[in-house]
């Protein structure tokens, strides 16, 4: 009977623009998603990481057609014959080799190989690879992995931490003790070394290159979350609700969440660039993503083989990666600064 | 006084987390689907072969058993044999302890080395085209995955211009007679330092980035401090103020990121082992996943965990060291 | 109880409290401890502890509230006041079931709080709220002030949604605000307009009873008064019942009927306001009285009377929480000791404890302390072994002998005092936690 | 008798994203040897800016943009105006390494509000006591370190000799503060700069330390700026006041006369606002209104939105504080135009602004766009329609 839906739109429905700003209430004053976005779009930083996550994430979506697919379609070479790059003809449904390894080898494509590492053509810029697939279409495709496997990982993590570290700071004493000190024997082992460890045990798999990424980064938004919950307790407004006799729920609901949620927005954007990295570094060493599906941790891999025919073969992957993570990590540092003025320099 | 009280307080501390480290590793290894056994033997073995390993591996015993003998055999060094190279896991692990430790320490002291002072001059000349430029340099570090770099490094120093070698390591402690084109101990340490410079920085540039990151931020706010302010109010010269004032206070977090850093530290040296094919502890792990040489997977595991655990300790007691509040409760 | 009587009590409580008609709130033998976790604690907060399970190494209790006795009628003002770290404001929890306490009740209209749990508590919540000192943190940022008022009607099911928004309106116009700020957020508003929010939240569930918590702290003088008068004026309109805690003396004094001084935990004594300010007879409200700086250049001769720092309240003092500090501290009854002699002795004792000087010669510390009254018979026997211990060198061991002979005998030290004392202004009685007060006491 | 420092017209402005803070804005005044000169004002009257600026210690993005300061001969502040009306720092101010070398410290030192974050917690509170006096006395380790022990031993830190090894965590606030004027002592200034050095203490502390301050300044004679908030102090140890408001001075006056003769209306309005530790105030006496933005002062005389005598001219005319004494008097400063014959103004002709009759909802608005009143104006109810 307390409480309606209404109360929700309430407090996230926040407008920053009220007035003129006392000039003691700098910290107070940057709240409200208006106006952390507006300090986002005042921000080159932060836009500029936005604009390139959004071009990758266009890339992600729309340019999927991978040329594992593309070659069992040759009778299409006709286009390409007018100059139209072969990744153009788009697939619209999202084609997973992941979900399918067993056909995929039905769909490698025929001979002959043409321009196998070689210069750039009209029909394939970044030339093809041993297989004579279009190397730009797998890059693009890689794009496709790399942030969906980033964004999923930290998913997990974020949800696993929040799930962990708020009951954690929230209810504190014995619970706290127990669950923090499960994950700090988690976060003991080296990430890295927890995510092989899970490879080893589950397999190669992505989705479980996904989930052991994910549980790894428990421990850090587990830590964060708790920490954020505890101090956000002590605050004088939730003893004020209690006093009022709000009950214990709408109080977590209303306050805790809410005010204890900009700092995991930061970590979990640069989370997300962490992911890739991990998931990049997996992929090289043979774990992770498995051909055919293209990544570009394994292309790097690949790539060490062919260093002295085709130089960029090496270098297209890791600028990929570079600029993406460049990007979650720009994105994420022009959040913190517009959500959290205390780590604002 | 206190600061006994408090390592001792640390290493006990530590205890039962490795003890979680061993449990979580335990667990996992049992949880691998299928029989161990029948990868070990590979197809078809006969019914006497599979009873014999079981009883050697001791796996005909209930699993809590196995657990305890198990903790026990770790804590008296004893961390099985490896299915693949059929010795024992510690020999393989002291084997290829060197290379990855001497890797990680340099790379580590590449990355204070750099990052203290870029950090350090960053938050002096704030918002100053050199802060810009640290700034700048620093995103790009904390972006670029290590194996790439390496990958580059090889392209260019290797391939290119073919000036240092893109394989292997060499110890500087090694015997001059075992190591290929030396003749003297000075023959052996331009070698190794010439192998080991690469993999160095292609480890130690993600630290780096993110040790100057957070130099920068944590001598700023510190320049803010009050303190600051005062000894500029008497008359303490601006260096003086950096040097002193100010540079102990802003390392202590540095110091506390330190120690968590090695995570990521850890996990690149796997990656930069493979990249250099240097025999470390990084490879070792790698190919046992891929042979699935599970006692060998644990042991692994179980000394990354150690290496982390201990390297968090030193940092904490290297704060305690710096900062004389954390060894205060402890004394009364 | 054992025989202390805590300030509430007279030599009967009951027919006394029923002469000055039933109190809004009663509380009796209020004691809080906390544990005292900080090393626990900071592990907690601080990343660098990565992998630290911390040892136990045995818990201290901080003896935040002791034992404290008092009651508030209704309509009054009673002002609570005392230092920093002195244990008002978790009294104020306390007495508010924000935290628990260790022991003792809190009767409120008829409810003993102390034994409420649950949704019973929660309920009984409508008719006792609080206001806290920081303006900043006090309201959620993320909320706008309409939703802030309406939160406690919305807990206790008060109203539909319209009504709410009608009474947030009308009671923020009766806070002093515009009606139309329902829709800002509390960053746009001033330390001031946030406590009147505050006090908007607090008066929308109709209370009867309002802890403020050093309300006007935080706020500059000029704002202080705009905010004390609107909190007078609304005790009036809503008839509400203040409990007023605050560390000036001041405010206290213009806001309050009645005044209780804390020290340690504790209340040492609790008057008629005018009674405590012109009348005051515990050694510590006349120190706190004579620290205060006033606001007239002709009258201030402001000085510092108390030596040392407030005791660690995880291990008070016994007997008299005060008497380490204080000034009028009674000599053990075994010596027979002139004013003079016994002064000398504890500026000699207390110097010898802090080694607030160089030891020189035995001949040099009898002039220095002792020219003028020198005590002869058993304590100045104690005092010869002092001196010995002192030419040997063992301050410590000097120090100890000192402490048995002069400071453990004295009541001070053995017993906790409750006397109560004739007023002389106003007719509210007169509770003094101080052993001064052992023969004058009108009723025991 | 010269002054030993004299303030001039001094403007202290901080360039912010929202625009430029005016926080101190012209603001004159003078210390002579051995007296106790006190700052007082309510927050973000721009008292403690004002104190930094005398040894330029204001940081970025505040900076000093004009008038003068000038301490026994040598010149802290000044600047000269080219034929474009440009001003720039003029040539005979000290250089920053003159400054360091000849004024922080050794001639002015500075006491600030929090002694808990003014000492540093990595080093012993007697290595930073050595340090400073080795710097400022030309004196050598041991001879620095006797005295910094002397010195801790006369603000009456018990056991000074094992506590100069102590870390400043082992201190109470109350230590702490006394430490700091240890420090400032200990330098032998010819001026201290006490910014709110009471302000964070509880009130038996405080007594303490004005006790000993007020010892102190005697035996050594030292002058004092004392920076507060609070009347109660200013009149406890301060020979003369300075009451600022909004980035300038409203008063300047011998602590007696400003409190029993007062001549602004807003140090009246302030003595009127206080409750009395003394004496039972029945009825309180805010001052309406809140302190408007030294982003965006008000025009005229900056008090006018909240005076109680504030009429039409003092909208037009910004007064400089002015002797207003009377003929066998002692200076005493004031800057209000109802002393209309030092000011030269039509005042008494002037209509009347009433800040109190419309101190419903909209003196806010008048001074900040945040809207709402503090005032509680004759609206609602008894008690505050009883104010007048």
């Amino acid at each position: 009977m307390a409480t309606t839906g209404s109360t929700e739109d309430d407090v996230l429905d926040a407008d920053g623009d009220v007035g003129s700003l006392h000039k003691d209430d700098e910290i107070e004053s940057r709240v409200g998603w208006r106006y952390t976005l507006s300090q986002i779009r005042g921000d080159p930083t932060a836009l500029g990481g936005l604009v390139v996550i959004a071009f990758m994430s266009g890339l992600a979506l729309f340019a999927t057609v991978d040329a594992v697919v593309f070659d069992i379609l040759s009778e299409y070479q006709v286009f390409a014959q007018y100059g139209v790059r072969k990744y153009w003809i788009a697939e619209t449904f999202w084609i997973s080799p992941i979900k399918e390894p067993l056909e995929t080898p039905r769909l490698l494509p025929p001979a002959p190989l043409e321009n196998v590492y070689g210069q750039g053509t009209w029909a394939h810029p970044l030339g093809t690879d041993d297989r004579g697939r279009d190397i730009l279409a797998r890059l693009v495709y890689g794009s496709r992995i790399a942030i969906t496997v980033g964004a999923i990982a930290t998913v997990v993590g974020m949800v696993g931490g929040t799930v962990v570290g708020a009951v954690a700071g929230y209810y504190g004493g014995r619970v706290d003790d127990l669950l923090m000190r499960a994950v700090e024997t988690l976060y003991a082992i080296p990430f890295f070394i927890l995510v092989l460890a899970f490879i080893a045990v589950f397999g190669t798999n992505l989705a479980f290159v996904m989930v052991g990424v994910g549980i790894a980064s428990i421990p850090t938004f587990a830590r964060l979350i708790r920490s954020e919950v505890v101090s956000v307790r002590e605050k004088a407004y939730i003893e004020a609700a209690t006093a009022a006799g709000v009950r214990d729920r709408n109080i977590i609901r209303r306050h805790v969440i809410p005010n204890s949620f900009a700092p995991v927005l930061v970590q979990g954007t640069l989370q997300i660039g962490t992911a890739i990295l991990i998931v990049a570094g997996l992929s090289f060493l043979g774990f992770g993503v498995q051909p055919p599906t293209p990544s570009w941790g394994q292309m790097l891999s690949k790539s060490r083989a062919v260093m002295i025919e085709n130089v960029w073969y090496s270098i297209w992957p890791g600028l990929c990666i570079l600029v993406t993570v460049v990007a979650f990590n720009m994105f994420g540092d022009g959040l913190r600064d517009a959500l959290d003025p205390r780590l604002n320099n | 006084m206190g600061i006994y009280r408090y390592t001792f307080n640390r290493l006990l501390q530590a205890i039962p987390v490795m003890l979680g480290v061993v449990t979580i590793t335990f667990v996992m290894a049992n949880a691998i689907p299928g029989d161990p056994v029948q990868i070990m033997l590979g197809p078809s073995p006969s019914q006497t072969e599979i009873e014999a390993i079981r009883s050697r591996y001791g796996l005909n015993k209930p699993l809590w058993v196995r657990y305890i003998n198990y903790v026990a055999g770790v804590l008296t060094g004893d961390f099985g044999r490896s299915i693949f190279y059929g010795e024992p896991v510690t020999t393989k692990i002291a084997q290829r302890m060197g290379p990855t430790m001497l890797l990680m320490t340099s790379s580590y002291a590449f990355a204070i080395l750099t990052a203290i002072p870029l950090g350090v001059i960053s938050a002096k000349r704030r918002n100053k085209p050199t802060d810009h430029a640290s700034r700048f340099v620093s995103l790009i570090g904390v972006s670029t995955p290590s194996f790439w770099i390496g990958l580059m490094f090889i392209l260019v120093f290797s391939f290119h211009f073919q000036v240092l070698p893109s394989t292997n390591l060499i110890m500087p402690w090694a015997d001059p007679v075992e190591v290929r084109n030396a003749a003297t101990r000075v023959d052996v340490l331009v070698l190794s330092a010439r192998h080991l410079v690469m993999p160095m920085i292609s480890l130690g540039t993600l630290q780096m980035a993110a040790l100057t990151r957070i130099e920068r931020s944590s001598m700023l706010e510190v320049l803010s401090e009050d303190y600051v302010q005062l000894a500029r109010a008497y008359g303490v010269k601006e260096s003086a103020i950096l040097r002193k004032h100010a540079f102990r206070n802003a390392q202590l977090p540095i110091i506390t990121i330190l120690g968590l850093q090695l995570t990521g530290l850890i996990g690149g040296a796997v990656l930069i082992e493979t990249v250099f094919q240097i025999n470390g502890m990084g490879k070792l792990i790698v190919n046992s996943i891929f042979r699935q040489d599970y006692p060998l997977i644990m042991g692994t595991t179980i000394m990354f965990g150690a290496v982390f655990v201990i390297g968090v300790i030193l940092t904490d007691l290297s704060y305690a060291y710096i900062d004389p509040r954390v060894t205060y409760d402890e004394v009364d | 109880m054992s025989d202390v009587s805590g300030p509430g009590e007279g030599a009967s409580a009951g027919p006394d409290v029923a002469e000055e008609g039933d109190p809004l709130l009663r509380v009796e033998g209020l004691t809080k401890h906390f544990a005292n976790d900080s090393g626990f604690l900071s592990w907690l907060n601080v990343e660098r502890d990565a992998d630290g399970v911390p040892v136990s190494v045995g818990r201290e209790w901080v003896r935040a509230v002791e034992d404290v006795t008092f009651d508030i009628r209704r309509g009054e003002t009673l002002g609570l006041v005392g230092e920093s770290g002195c244990g008002k404001s978790t009294l104020a929890r306390t007495v508010l079931r924000l935290v628990d306490p260790t022991e003792g009740d809190v009767y409120f209209e008829g409810d003993n709080l102390a034994a409420l749990d649950g949704e019973a508590l929660r309920r009984k919540r409508k008719d006792m709220q609080i206001i806290f000192q920081d303006p900043q943190s006090s309201l959620d940022p993320r909320m706008k002030v309409g939703p802030i008022v309406e939160e406690p009607m919305k807990a206790h099911g008060m109203l539909d949604d319209d009504g709410r928004e009608e009474r947030a309106r009308e009671l923020l116009e009766r806070v002093g605000l515009d009606p139309q700020h329902y829709n800002r957020y509390p960053h746009a508003f001033s330390g001031g307009q946030r406590q009147r929010i505050n006090l908007a939240r607090a008066l929308s569930v109709n209370p009867d009873f309002i802890v403020c918590d050093e309300p006007t702290s935080a706020l500059d003088a000029s704002i202080q008064a705009q905010v004390l008068n609107t909190m007078r004026r609304l005790q009036d309109e809503f008839g509400l019942t203040y409990l007023f805690i605050s560390h000036d003396l001041s405010v206290i004094r213009h806001i309050s009927d009645r005044v209780a001084v804390m020290y340690l935990g504790e209340i040492v004594e609790l008057a008629g306001k005018e009674e405590l300010y012109e009348n005051p007879q515990h050694p510590y409200t006349k120190a706190l009285l004579e620290s205060i700086p006033v606001p007239d250049p002709r009258k201030s001769e402001t000085r510092g009377v108390l030596e040392g720092d407030v005791p660690s309240p995880i291990e008070p003092p016994s007997g008299c929480r005060f008497r380490t500090r204080c000034p009028e501290f009674i000599a053990p009854e075994q010596y027979d000791l002139t004013p003079e002699e016994w002064a000398n002795v504890r500026a000699f004792t207390r110097r010898v404890i802090r080694h607030g000087f160089e030891m020189t010669t035995r001949a040099d510390l009898e002039a220095e302390f002792f020219t003028e009254a020198r005590p002869g018979g058993a304590a100045g026997e104690a005092l010869d072994r002092a001196f010995v211990l002192l030419e040997r060198g063992e301050w410590d061991a000097a120090a100890d002998h000192l402490r048995e002979s002069f400071t453990e005998p004295s009541i001070c030290a053995r017993e906790q005092p409750a006397y109560e004392v004739d007023p002389e202004y106003g007719d509210d009685r007169h509770f003094c936690a101080c052993h001064l007060q052992r023969d004058a006491e009108m009723t025991h | 008798m010269d002054p030993i420092l004299e303030v001039r017209d001094l403007q202290t402005h901080f360039f912010t994203a929202d625009g430029v803070v005016r926080a101190v804005d012209g603001v004159s005044f003078d210390v002579y040897e051995e007296e106790i000169v006190g700052i007082v004002g309510e927050s973000g009257a721009g008292k403690s800016v004002a104190a930094k600026s005398i040894m330029r210690l204001v940081e970025d993005p505040g900076s000093i943009v004009g008038g003068e300061v000038r301490f026994k001969g040598e010149t802290i502040v000044s600047f000269e105006e080219d034929e474009n009306g440009e001003r720039t720092e003029s040539e005979e101010m000290l250089s920053n390494r003159e400054m360091r070398e000849r004024i922080r410290g050794r001639e002015i030192a500075i006491i600030f509000q929090d002694p808990m974050e003014s000492l540093n917690p990595v080093f012993t509170v007697g290595g930073q006591l050595r340090e400073f006096i080795e710097i400022n006395r030309d004196v050598g380790e041991s001879r620095a370190r006797e005295t910094a022990v002397d010195m801790l031993r006369e603000v009456g830190i018990p056991e000074p000799s094992e506590r100069f090894g102590d870390y400043p965590h082992e201190f109470s606030g109350g230590m702490r503060q006394r430490v700091l004027i240890a420090m400032a002592l200990a330098c032998e200034p010819s001026l201290v700069i006490a910014d709110e050095p009471t302000t964070a203490l509880d009130v038996t502390v405080e007594g303490q330390i004005l006790e000993q301050v007020a010892d102190l300044q005697e035996k050594y004679g030292t002058s004092f700026i004392w920076v507060t908030h609070d009347m109660g102090v200013v009149a406890e140890i301060c020979d003369r006041v300075n009451v600022m408001y909004l980035g300038q001075m409203a008063e300047r006056a011998d602590v007696d006369s400003l409190f029993h003769d007062t001549k602004h209306p807003y140090t009246d309005a302030l003595l009127d606002s206080l409750p009395r530790p003394d004496q039972t105030v029945e009825e309180l006496k805010p001052i309406v209104g809140v302190m408007p933005e030294a982003i965006n002062p008000p025009p005229g005389c900056r008090f006018h939105t909240r005076c109680p005598d504030a009429r039409e001219v003092c909208r037009r005319t910004n007064p400089e504080p002015r002797d207003v004494s009377g003929p066998d008097e002692r200076t005493h400063r004031a800057a209000c135009l109802k002393h209309e014959e030092v000011f030269k103004v039509d005042y008494s002709a002037s209509a009347p602004i009433e800040n109190e009759t419309s101190a419903g909802f909209d003196v806010g608005r008048t001074s900040t766009d945040t809207g709402a009143v503090d005032a509680d104006g004759g609206v609602h109810g008894s008690r505050g329609g009883a104010d007048e």
